[in-house]
């Protein structure tokens, strides 16, 4: 039997108006098991916390209730106080008689009446309550980052900064990410490889980092602190400890016409390529889909010239096995496909290119050599449209309905860029909304418009339709003059949208962290806790939770790096002691708690018990990890035995609560 | 004659007006805009003002092809083509002119022209 | 088809296959048919029998079989095989434990039903076309099997085995059944009408626990209703609450798993049409969630365990009309 | 057993889950929004912690009217529990409804941390449903009720 404690609050009138604290206290004093019954004025102060501590010695109180605001309030400080008291955190219940009770009754009957009943549920209750203690689990000291672009790359370097091992998984060749393919950056206009490429060297050459390029995530197993993570290197048929990157192969190998997705495929590469000078790692690899001696085995040139020797035909993907204590998702975003926007006619005319491909051709590395020429005669563009919100905020089913948020400041970008070099041309823009919320933005949007002379239109382009001479002829509305323009273009630009990698959503699968509809990763708190998924240790680097410009990409990167030091700083982890727990001669391995669990919390196994008919017999059992658990509890309704319960919130102790209120 | 309501058109047409992002994208595409006095992204907007009077007598209501390429483009799915067709439909049911009658489709039988179209004119503006 | 079941058994002893043979052995009189164990060829000549009378599914006896040295030869009807495999999803029995053999069924009668019709003195039975044909003390008697097979039967919902290692006869389909119409009629009454059906029903119970024990799904370690630390703990209804209390819960448990094989309502001893309410859910599951029959298969996630984000709300219960 | 004539004042359970309807109920007090003492909440974890036996055990000992609130499918803390609670509930209360028993003593009703105002509302009309209703007859354990 408890010796129970009741402790009434006043909250100085907050209470004490609407309910009569002295009648609660004299009421609940009868209740089987309570030997100790007061009220004050302020029970979380510190005379109040005092009095509390003084009962439970004076009186050798096991549990607690006290009646006061609401848990959500006040409940960590009681359970401090009784710690410090000497009992165990968890015997203590709140009866919530302040935003329950005295705050929506005037009547002081009534309120004293529902408050006595609440008490009584409380104290019914920590008759039940057993003592609870927070389990630990160990900390893997190290954090993996998937994605090796920009976002991923910052946060791997800060945590690696802090003294922790990370590793990098980036699936394409080198890391870098879309940052590499861009020109020049806003709103500053310095050159994009120049303040990145610094940074990609310091991830190969700093000793904490591990580069895991050509690679994938394919499995992730445990939990925070704790993960096991399957990651395949693909095979690229290159030694990679071997290859020094000279380059030499690139140039013999015989295959010529592969399309170079570095440059969106405006021209071509080897079979054999490293795809751009600064790549990180410095190495080549065999595309398989084109390379003769890996699809028939007649060639062998760039084995031929290597003379490293690292070319090996008969490399095989490899899947490696790592622990983690974090996991920080950086899988970035791609322009949507335009197959749904045939009325910009980009499968229909080559001078009709996307914002990034103008970004190639604008760079001294792209296929032009920086020359801004039309694809389809290579002259130079005299009049330039570009169209912004190419399925951005469509909400038909085409586009996306989100806003893409970098398009407004890049076509500014792209638009400064092209007068600056080429004043002889016009530019027209289209805008719906001109969107330039951030540090010196407006003032670059502006720069373009009023030291540039690019003509900002307020419209929309209807369409766009190659003409016989080569042209393009742009039909749009001007909404402000109210009229419907025809533009002669040589070169139409489209913002497309952007949305996230095809590759989140099966990591999000793996990782059992949330998405959205449009398959972003979701925050623990869309304000209080961005960087942050749901699912303990993984957090969120960059665009793969929503669209971000580079500047905000990076300071969440940062962020990101800061909450897995905070992490990876802690040796142990205290675990929330309210969790699921089974009681194994109760369960029937049914696999129902299972599949109900969000976290994967819950394990099978196969265990020899001692039956009471004295045999010993092998059977199917659930475990609860406490480290993962949250506590939610769809398991316990889930089993069908009644195996599966809640600690601190145990089906008795709720039936309990349900008795007491409806007696 | 009574007066025509916003709320009617509305409900004649089935647009919600007020999803309109104001892109103009439907007057981009429409291949009667320079016939037009007003043009769809207009009707849009002053059907969302209330301000009905002058397109219900503009001429405008009849140069709509009902071409439909502004429904078709439109990325917030609002249907300019409709609300036109909404006003069209508010002026035609309020003229009393131009209503069919049964007794006049024989008249209007003519070889090339689909008897659907007749059926669907027939339905449309009988009263 | 008994003895062709005998000779397939002999040879899967014999060859090793399995050890024993889980099958329907006569009793005192011909239609007190019960399941058992046999372990030999002689067992099996002895006693082995396979009628109209052996309705008894024997899946539920694997649970605690299959977990016995060496294999189990089981013989299961269509209806038998969609419990086996909902078993086997929940691993209650040990499949590799197992030899399956499927056998068709045209529906089981029993010696309760035909003696309420009149029948008495049964020696044997057989099918004949439509009727079933009851040798007697007092001469060979007809029946049409509309008149003697119980609902369950009458409102077959396959004869397709969905579990088996090898089938004896030809498989069935999966038919087009009637069994939701009482549970409609009973949606289409009022509250009070309603109630005043299942307190007719329900007050005849007796706790005498033969629905639970008997029930495929209903395979718990230790019942919620026998664990004195579930809080719901009750040897005996003591009231009309209990009853009530008694027969919801345990409906809710196998929500989403029962098969609806009947055997609740088969061995009731009082006749209560127990199968309503597992019907009941059924039936809301397949119009809340979309088509689904437990036991179909070994994968598909059971109704309660899953969800869909666009599924309806509760207030769907308040808004279907009716009252 | 004694029955006031004057006034019915029926009893009320209310399950909340902690995150968002025990805040949105709060949220309600802080804003001294009025809804009748009959209700007296019970917090859970969330509401996919409520057990169909919690519901039946609340109206076997007298309860008249059980309703049991969560955050907004979509929106729970633990990102799926709602989901099965609003499984669970629909299926339940159908067949309580089945067996005869008034469904407008069941409810599910999903209120935010914001919604106070919902909340409230949400109570006040709950309340004045079941006290239309009367008292819970057709499910009451009458041995615990003379005690």
């Amino acid at each position: 039997m408890q010796r129970i404690g009741v402790f009434v609050c006043w909250c100085g009138s907050n209470i004490a108006a609407t309910v009569d604290v002295e009648a609660v206290s004299e009421a609940l004093k009868s209740e089987p098991g309570v030997v100790f019954s007061t009220n004050y004025q302020y029970m979380c102060s510190e005379a109040g916390q005092n009095m509390i501590k003084d009962a439970i010695k004076e009186h050798n109180l096991t549990g607690v209730v006290i009646c006061s605001c609401s848990p959500r309030m006040h409940e960590a400080t009681f359970r401090k106080t009784v710690q410090g008291a000497g009992i165990n955190p968890y015997m203590v219940e709140i009866a919530n008689i302040r935003e329950q009770c005295s705050w929506i009754h005037k009547d002081k009957q009534t309120g004293t009446e529902k408050a006595i009943i609440l008490g009584k549920a409380a104290i019914a209750k920590v008759h039940l309550n057993a003592p609870l203690t927070a389990g630990e689990s160990p900390v893997v000291k190290r954090a993996l980052v998937i994605g090796g672009g920009i976002a991923g790359i910052q946060t791997a370097l800060d945590i690696a900064e802090a003294g922790f091992d990370v590793d990098i998984v980036e699936t394409k060749p080198t890391i870098g990410g879309k940052m590499t393919q861009i020109d020049k950056t806003f709103p500053t206009l310095d050159c994009a490889a120049c303040i990145l490429t610094p940074k990609m060297v310091d991830c190969a050459q700093n000793e904490k980092i591990h580069i895991y390029s050509y690679s994938e995530v394919t499995a992730v197993k445990g939990f925070v602190g704790n993960f096991t993570v399957s990651i395949k290197k693909k095979a690229r048929y290159v030694d990679t400890t071997k290859c020094t990157g000279c380059g030499v192969c690139t140039e013999k190998c015989p295959v010529k016409n592969v399309p170079n997705e570095f440059n969106l495929g405006m021209n071509n590469r080897r079979a054999i390529y490293i795809p751009f000078a600064q790549a990180v790692p410095k190495v080549a690899t065999i595309d398989a889909d084109y390379c003769n001696m890996l699809k028939n085995g007649k060639c062998g040139v760039c084995s031929k010239v290597c003379t490293a020797g690292a070319i090996d035909y008969k490399q095989q993907d490899e899947i490696i096995e790592e622990k983690y204590g974090a996991i920080v998702a950086a899988t970035g975003f791609n322009p949507i496909k335009l197959d749904n926007f045939d009325e910009f006619a980009y499968s229909q005319s080559k001078d009709v290119i996307t914002s990034l491909e103008f970004e190639r051709l604008t760079n001294a590395a792209g296929p032009t050599s920086g020359q801004l020429l039309r694809p389809s005669d290579g002259k130079h563009p005299h009049t330039i449209v570009f169209v912004q919100c190419v399925g951005s905020r469509d909400t038909s089913g085409c586009g996306k309905p989100y806003c893409s948020k970098i398009c407004c400041m890049y076509t500014a970008k792209h638009a400064m860029l092209t007068r600056e070099k080429y004043p002889d041309t016009d530019v027209y823009v289209f805008y719906i909304d001109v969107r330039t919320p951030g540090k010196n933005f407006d003032e670059f949007y502006r720069r373009a418009v009023e030291d540039y002379n690019v003509h900002y239109i307020k419209g929309m382009v209807g369409k766009v339709a190659p003409r016989a001479d080569g042209t393009l002829d742009v039909q749009a509305s001007d909404l402000i003059s109210n009229e419907q323009l025809h533009i002669s273009a040589d070169l139409v630009v489209l913002a497309a949208a952007i949305e996230p990698d095809k590759s989140a959503r099966p990591l999000a699968t793996m990782l059992t962290a949330s998405m959205d509809t449009n398959d972003f990763f979701t925050e623990a708190h869309a304000k209080l806790r961005p960087v942050e998924s749901p699912t303990a240790g993984v957090f969120l680097s960059g665009t793969c939770q929503g669209p971000k410009d580079i500047p905000e990409t990076v300071s969440q990167a940062s962020a990101a790096a800061a909450k897995v030091i905070g992490l990876l700083c802690k040796d142990k982890l205290t675990c929330n002691p309210c969790v699921a727990h089974s009681d194994e001669m109760l369960c029937n391995g049914c696999s129902s708690c299972e599949k109900v669990c969000p976290y994967g919390a819950i394990t099978y196994s196969d265990k020899e018990f001692r039956m009471p008919d004295r045999t010993t017999a092998i059977r199917r059992v659930a475990a609860v990890n406490e480290a993962v658990c949250q506590g939610c509890g769809a398991c316990t309704v889930a089993c069908p035995s009644g195996a599966m319960d809640l600690k601190g919130f145990s089906n008795k102790q709720i039936m309990a609560e349900v008795d007491a209120i409806c007696k | 004659m009574s007066k025509v309501t916003k709320e009617q058109v509305l409900r004649s047409s089935g647009v919600n007006v007020l999803k309109c992002m104001r892109c103009g994208k439907c007057s981009a595409t429409c291949p009667s805009y320079d016939e037009m006095e007003y043009h769809p992204h207009q009707f849009v907007y002053m059907v969302e003002k209330g301000d009905l009077e002058p397109l219900l007598n503009s001429d405008s209501i009849y140069k709509c092809l009902s071409c439909y390429a502004c429904v078709e483009r439109c990325p917030r799915g609002v249907e300019p083509a409709k609300v036109v067709e909404g006003i069209r439909n508010a002026v035609l049911r309020q003229s009393g002119m131009n209503h069919i009658k049964a007794e006049n489709i024989p008249d209007m039988l003519d070889e090339d022209l689909p008897q659907q179209a007749i059926v669907s004119a027939f339905r449309k503006y009988k009263r | 088809m008994q003895g062709k079941m005998i000779a397939r058994a002999k040879e899967l002893l014999q060859n090793g296959t399995v050890n024993r043979v889980i099958g329907w052995k006569a009793g005192d009189f011909a239609y007190d048919i019960t399941p058992a164990v046999f372990s030999s060829a002689e067992e099996l000549d002895a006693g082995f029998v396979y009628n109209d009378f052996c309705g008894a599914n024997f899946s539920k006896y694997l649970v605690k079989e299959s977990r016995k040295e060496g294999k189990i030869l089981v013989f299961l009807k269509p209806c038998d095989t969609y419990s086996f495999n909902q078993l086997t999803k929940e691993h209650r029995i040990i499949r590799d434990n197992i030899y399956v053999v499927g056998v068709p069924c045209d529906g089981k009668t029993d010696g309760e039903t035909l003696k309420l019709k009149g029948i008495t003195g049964i020696t044997g039975i057989k099918t004949e076309g439509d009727s079933f044909v009851v040798d007697t003390l007092y001469g060979e008697k007809t029946i049409a099997k509309a008149d003697a097979l119980p609902e369950r039967c009458l409102s077959c919902k396959s004869k397709k085995h969905v579990a088996y290692d090898e089938l004896l006869g030809e498989d069935g389909e999966v038919c087009e059944s009637n069994r939701f119409d009482m549970v409609e009629k009973l949606e289409a009454m009022s509250s009070e009408e309603r109630f005043a059906f299942w307190r007719g029903e329900l007050s005849r119970c007796i706790r005498c626990n033969a629905c639970r024990n008997v029930c495929p799904a209903c395979t718990c370690e230790r019942c919620v209703f026998d664990n004195d630390n579930s809080g719901i703990a009750q040897k005996a209804a003591a009231d009309s609450f209990e009853e009530n209390m008694f027969h919801i819960i345990r409906a809710f448990h196998v929500a989403g798993r029962c098969t609806d094989c009947g055997e609740c309502s088969r061995v009731c001893p009082q006749n209560i049409p127990l199968h309503l309410l597992n019907r009941k859910f059924i039936k809301d599951i397949n119009e809340f969630y979309g088509e689904f029959q437990a036991g179909e298969d070994t994968e598909t996630r059971a109704p309660l365990n899953i969800f869909d984000t666009e599924d309806v709300e509760p207030s769907i219960v308040y808004e279907k009309g009716g009252n | 057993m004694q029955v006031n004539e004057k006034e019915f004042k029926p009893t009320i359970v209310a399950f909340c889950c902690n995150w968002c309807s025990y805040a949105g109920a709060d949220l309600a007090g802080t804003n001294r929004l009025n809804y009748p003492a009959d209700v007296k909440i019970i917090r859970v974890p969330c509401s996919c912690r409520v057990n169909p036996m919690f519901i039946l055990r609340a109206f076997q000992r007298g309860a008249d009217g059980v309703i049991m609130c969560g955050c907004h499918p979509g929106d729970c803390h633990y990102t799926t529990g709602n989901y099965y609670a609003r499984r669970r509930m629909t299926l339940l209360f159908s067949m309580l409804d089945y067996l005869g028993i008034e469904r407008e003593r069941t409810r599910v009703e999903w209120v935010s941390a914001a919604e106070g105002a919902k909340f409230a509302a949400t109570m006040n009309e709950f309340v004045e449903t079941v006290t239309k209703l009367g008292e819970n007859k057709r499910l009451e354990d009458l041995r615990c009720k003379e005690k």
